[in-house]
């Protein structure tokens, strides 16, 4: 549901639109529903919308709770 | 991908399941709802039942709007589609969905219908534009993420003065949806509740943000965890429920910290209150009427309100007798459990709801997992 | 059958203006048969694919045979748009047929060609597709031998659809066929996934997007060719075109009984049409390919075959990517990147992009 | 290659709900490649054009050859309206292009065809379309051995476009190609001119005019085939299709680099097709016929030529209709009934309908 | 085919050919014109020449309405069909017709303009009733025969009540233009009218009947025959205009007498004046400006004028300079004597009015006589 | 020029509109431009409408006058 996929923004074409880039595709989106974003931002872009920004901080902390349990875990373990 | 291809690393897939594994208790069943047909489809794509142990049990739920919607609302696109000098603006989606005698707006596009398939609300804004001899209808669907697009459209519609663009809406809400599951009387019925806890919606979220399910983490004492759509914000948000479980917490997480905050986008949220209001009551394929869980054009808007200017009436048609979609979203059956699953019901030709799209419990059981029924 | 090398038209057909090949267009009377019809095969069609079968202008072409197999293989090409990045109609016709052909373990011969033009259809672009046509046929040595050309009104057509037809014939000893495959077998594929389809669908309406990525429309005889002299027991070869790896799969698993295994990671795709299948809800495994193959033959055999395909700029990419297994269900099942198991199911109508 | 004998889904596409041939219309995903695709093809095209090279469901037809010369040859076929009195583009598309191959003087062998369907088209047109084709090859003993079908979007078609390719062989010491008339070769017309042209132009909207003629449809491999046995040194043969006698006259003069006279009382014409083309202003010479031949020999063969084609029932109203003859011009001339003369010339783009 | 068969008897045709090499006088030229396209096609399409004594000579006059329609007539037709909204319905024969640039109806079909063929001018009135949005224009052309089913047309339109059905007049008239060619300045410039006999119109005879040609006899000294379409009342016709010159009468024959009367049909008459009215004066492709040669809708009848409602400028385009057509119109040469004749200048792409319909002089020649030129 | 045949009045379907036949093909034609036509006549048929009828005795004289030359003649004469 609410397929909606993270891309880079590029370049701000307007106010209210901007191209966004992923892996060398690249869109426009609308920023109708966003306040202040800038060129190299992540935006969750949904038809056609950015609907929120990723918050590269909070990314990188997910990544490392994930990271965190190869320590606690033994590899061995479940094969 | 950035922030797409760090979260479906295998490697760290099979750390999160040894986690998973070692934190489960062998003695207890875990059943736990995704209500978004993102994560269902996350679910079937990556083949997660695999890596899950065999007592943690996925539910899945009623969160792909296509699916959800009733027969009658589609019956009511194809019929305004079929006037003369109407476009029927869409999402690829609603294309295929079938009523109940078979028709589809793919059919009756095929018949000659002017049916346009659009990418974006705006695009069918610009159709309208391009053709004033015709009236443009816009049908709206989806969940809180896709409705402030629709709610841009009509905005965009009034600035432009357009008189030939309206908006057939059928914006649903989650919360009185997941809401509804849990008091539904086949639930009471059984006198528990076959849900141990829910993976919250992601991309709905980074809208309404996360405040709106502490309400279920407390009224009904279950945990809910907000995940994000790749597979291993889905591993980690079952990890989480089960950690709650086991520690018998019921809170609200939120797994997907990088784009859902507490408030969400509050600038949609205004956009989206400026254009629409809730309807009293409204019907939910495979769930039937459920209160205060859709949104309608508000009367400041009524001109580009296709439910005005058509005058589309209320339709309502029975799902299939055989049809077990209800249970099913409720955790009560499994889709092999239904009569006709993959014989009269599959993919090409859906008959109950689940089996519409391919994130429906019914459909990713036929095209993603049904080996595992055979084998 | 000698040839009597006439190009132009000659005789009593008398002066005719030069046809515009700038600013005209497709006009009925280019399908009446008349002096119009026959001007533009002259000028047009006799030009670009000139060779001396097709210059006996008879309504058939004739060539002389061997005693064998041989293969006959046809294709309707009905592309939107009919120029996109890597290719254009033309191309595309040459080679979809050549591919046909030669999944058989045929060398194609000929071709033919049939057109059905829209009326008003400009001839600059016809004459850009012919040429391309023909510059395929002769890179591939498969020239086009007979044809026809059909005009149709305004509205009743989509510009230009081109149906190709080709013969081939296939070496002594060689079996290959799509009910061949049988469990333990390997299954290889010659390069990365969707390419084509995601070039075509970059510029669809609506859909704009912006891509580096080219239809990787290619004749792949030759890979073929050296393919069969290297492993001369192949059990299948088939190109995943319209509907993708999956559907073709699918279709092999049907015919021969087998069930299929994927492997998610050994699939090669290109980083830009992963994106572009995530943006449009599209799973890479369905789109559209027009210069891939795959392979199957026994295992033993695989490492060479691979080998083999590798070496060939069109197998550059070349990977092992599943196998055939037995299942009665005939199921084709994909192991994710994850681990987990999936079905790799046949396609419901079309792909159409998605937004949830 | 031996035949799998399915010809149901099969395996893992596991129950679909039967295509409605009653009501249900051609949808885009018939030509998606996924399951409706192969449910069209299994209930429609493989049943009704049954036979075991088709069986083998490859993206190619494999069959065995002796050597010698073959003939390959297509022909699209976009007729309108799609049925007709005396036959639909179903019969037309097999016949027409056993015609192509039989003017070779080979017996054809097989048989493509590739559908290109519109979006919207009633299913149960389709179906008796396909019955009518498998009706025709199955009555010629020329099976359909593999094939394509596309669909385009409503409004990019004309309902179905079928492109047929065939081939055949050309028994040894047969020579028949359009370059090999001679002067003083004589000219045999197999029979009626100008029947399919008015029977397809009695139904098109604002000329409707009631007639009792009908297409003159028919495959003539059988007609030939006893031809080249009593006349196996006949020099040409054409079929005068699209454009008529007097088009198929001029291309072979053309090619030969000849003249040819025509014998204005000496040609078969039915009453009706005269008075259609009174009507409408038409000459019967440029009128389409689509199960006639012309055929030349030398004159001392032309009786024998003659009394063999009287002899079957496609050749029964057959004359001799005129002589090659000496022209550098390549002049198709004609001695009228007044007995002047008049240039039979090339058609200017498209007969129309005239008032004046 | 009754009346038709009869008149194309090979074995008559044969005797009145002996009678009229008995008729002839060896010692002087007969140049007698047949002005309309039906009598040339039939000299063409039976090979009459072929028939006739070499110094009995045919000239083919400019009676093919296609022909005659000047160019700008043309352009302001393919003007109208380019605007949006119009469908513009003409004669087959229209079609084809090429102006100055190279452009057609049939071309701009091509390019997307909605052209439609019609047998009938009845058919233009319905697909004015099928089509309310269009304004739907009949270009009509044609002469006496073809004027009164336009104006049936235009009565029909005005009963209906249709508002978007108007006519493109360009009827024109056979007397004016017979006189024109008898009193033109290259003929009085050679001193001698080259021609020494008229056949007179078959069909345009039926309405008009035959006392219009009295004036030609009388004025200008010259006999004429009416005479049917079919090759033998043309050979009759040239016997009997044989016969009237060799005994120095220049009376008015009807060969045609099953069909054509004194009077002609006064119904289709009344029907004309009705509607339409002389023009002071019309450009004729080949011939140039032809006073009170062409008809226009009467202001009675304006509604359903399309030069009203579309306000149709008046374009004179210049014939080709090589163009001989005006001499060979005239008799004074053949159409091999045109420098541009069978090169540049083909029945695929006719540069001149005598090469746009097989019937006009030189397309007749081309298609049907050239081999007499190369033998 | 003006495309006409003869053809036989085969049905009057109404005042102004006949069925004719001409060997076998029928069509409907406009007699909005006729005053008296009946079953078993022949009218000449432009563009859809009838135009004149054909004096079967005009017709008979004619062909008889053709006819006649075959008598004045000597049909050797011109071989
Ligand atoms: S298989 Fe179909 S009918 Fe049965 S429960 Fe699922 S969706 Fe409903
Ligand atoms: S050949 Fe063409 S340009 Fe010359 S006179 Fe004839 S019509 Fe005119
Ligand atoms: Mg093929
Ligand atoms: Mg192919
Ligand atoms: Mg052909
Ligand atoms: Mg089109
Ligand atoms: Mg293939
Ligand atoms: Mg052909
Ligand atoms: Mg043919
Ligand atoms: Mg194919
Ligand atoms: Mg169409
Ligand atoms: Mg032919």
């Amino acid at each position: 549901m609410c397929l909606a996929i993270p891309a880079c923004v590029e370049e701000i074409v307007s106010e209210d639109c901007a191209i966004v880039n992923l892996s060398g595709i690249r869109r426009e989106v609308s920023l109708a529903l966003m306040e202040n974003v800038e060129i190299g931002d992540y935006v969750i872009v949904h038809v056609g919308f950015a609907l929120q920004k990723i918050d590269p901080l909070e990314a990188q902390q997910t990544l490392a709770m994930f990271a965190k349990m190869q320590n606690e875990d033994d590899p061995f373990a479940d094969n | 991908m950035k922030y797409i291809d760090e979260f479906r690393d295998g490697t760290l897939a099979k750390k999160i399941a040894s986690a998973i594994k070692n934190e489960v208790n062998p003695n207890r069943r875990y059943q736990l709802m995704e209500f978004c047909g993102g994560h269902t489809h996350a679910i079937s794509r990556y083949g997660i039942p695999d890596l899950l142990p065999g007592n943690v049990r996925m539910i899945h739920g009623p969160g792909c709007p296509v699916c959800v919607l009733p027969v009658g609302r589609i019956e009511n696109a194809i019929r305004l589609a079929q006037q003369p000098g109407v476009i029927l603006c869409s999402y690829g989606d609603m294309l295929r969905v079938p009523t109940d005698h078979g028709m589809s707006l793919l059919k009756i596009k095929a018949q000659g219908a002017d049916v346009r398939m659009v990418y974006s609300s705006t695009d069918a804004v610009r159709i309208a534009q391009e053709n004033p001899q015709h009236q443009v209808v816009f049908f709206a669907i989806g969940f809180e993420t896709t409705t402030p697009p629709t709610a841009i459209a009509i905005k965009q519609a009034q600035a432009m003065g357009l008189n030939n663009f309206t908006v057939f809406c059928n914006h649903v809400l989650t919360p009185p949806a997941i809401s509804h599951i849990l008091q539904s009387p086949e639930v009471r019925q059984l006198g528990w509740v076959p849900l141990d806890g829910f993976i919250g919606p992601a991309h709905v979220s980074t809208i309404i943000g996360s405040h709106p399910y502490d309400y279920f983490a407390e009224e009904f004492q279950k945990p809910v965890v907000i995940a994000g759509f790749e597979p291993l914000d889905v591993m980690q948000a079952i990890l989480m429920l089960i950690q709650q479980i086991n520690q018998g917490r019921a809170d609200v997480e939120n797994e997907f910290t990088r784009a859902v905050t507490r408030e969400g986008n509050l600038k949609a949220q205004y956009l989206v209150a400026e254009v629409f209001e809730l309807r009293r009551v409204f019907e939910w394929r495979g769930l039937g009427w459920v209160p205060y869980s859709a949104l309608r054009i508000k009367a400041a808007f009524a001109d580009f309100d296709a439910e005005k200017r058509f005058q589309i009436p209320a339709l309502s048609i029975a799902d299939h007798k055989a049809c077990e979609c209800g249970a099913i979203l409720r955790g009560i059956k499994q889709p092999q459990d239904c009569k006709i699953f993959g014989t009269v019901c599959t993919p090409d030709n859906p008959v109950g709801s689940c089996m519409v799209s391919s994130e429906g419990a019914c459909a990713a059981h036929y095209s993603y997992g049904r080996f595992r029924q055979t084998a | 059958m000698k040839s009597t090398g006439k190009s132009v038209i000659a005789g009593n057909a008398a002066y005719v203006r030069p046809i515009d090949f700038k600013k005209g267009r497709v006009e009925m009377g280019h399908g009446g048969g008349g002096r119009m019809t026959m001007q533009l095969i002259d000028t047009l069609f006799l030009t670009a694919f000139d060779n001396d079968i097709l210059r006996q202008m008879n309504d058939q072409a004739c060539f002389s045979v061997p005693a064998g197999r041989m293969v006959m293989s046809t294709d309707s090409h009905v592309v939107s748009p009919l120029f996109f990045p890597g290719g254009d109609i033309g191309s595309l016709s040459v080679n979809g047929t050549i591919n046909d052909v030669a999944m058989s373990g045929a060398r194609p011969h000929y071709l033919s060609a049939s057109f059905i033009l829209e009326e008003g259809f400009p001839l600059s672009d016809l004459k850009r597709i012919v040429e391309s046509m023909a510059k395929a046929a002769h890179s591939a040595g498969v020239p086009i031998i007979t044809g026809d050309t059909k005009v149709v009104e305004k509205g009743k057509g989509d510009g230009v659809f081109i149906t190709t037809t080709g013969v081939g014939s296939v070496p002594d000893g060689i079996h290959i066929s799509s009910e061949l495959a049988r469990p333990g077998d390997k299954i290889l594929l010659s390069g990365t996934l969707g390419d084509h389809g995601i070039a075509i669908l970059s510029l669809r309406e609506n859909l704009t997007f912006h891509t580096s990525v080219q239809s990787d429309t290619a004749a792949l005889h030759e890979l073929v060719a050296s393919m069969i002299q290297a492993v001369p027991a192949i059990h299948v070869l088939r190109d995943p075109t319209r509907g993708g790896l999956a559907t073709a799969l699918n279709e092999i698993a049907r015919q021969s009984g087998v069930g299929i295994k994927l492997r998610e990671d050994k699939l090669p795709i290109h980083e830009q049409v992963r994106a572009a299948c995530e943006f449009l809800g599209f799973d890479p495994l369905y789109v559209a390919n027009e210069g891939k193959l795959i392979a199957i033959c026994e295992p033993e055999l695989a490492d060479k075959l691979l080998q083999t395909m590798r070496a060939s700029p069109l197998g550059r990419d070349a990977a092992i990517i599943g196998e055939v297994i037995a299942d009665p269900h005939c199921f084709v099942q994909m192991e994710t990147i994850f681990g987990g198991q999936r079905v790799v199911d046949w396609l419901s109508g079309e792909q159409l992009p998605r937004i949830c």
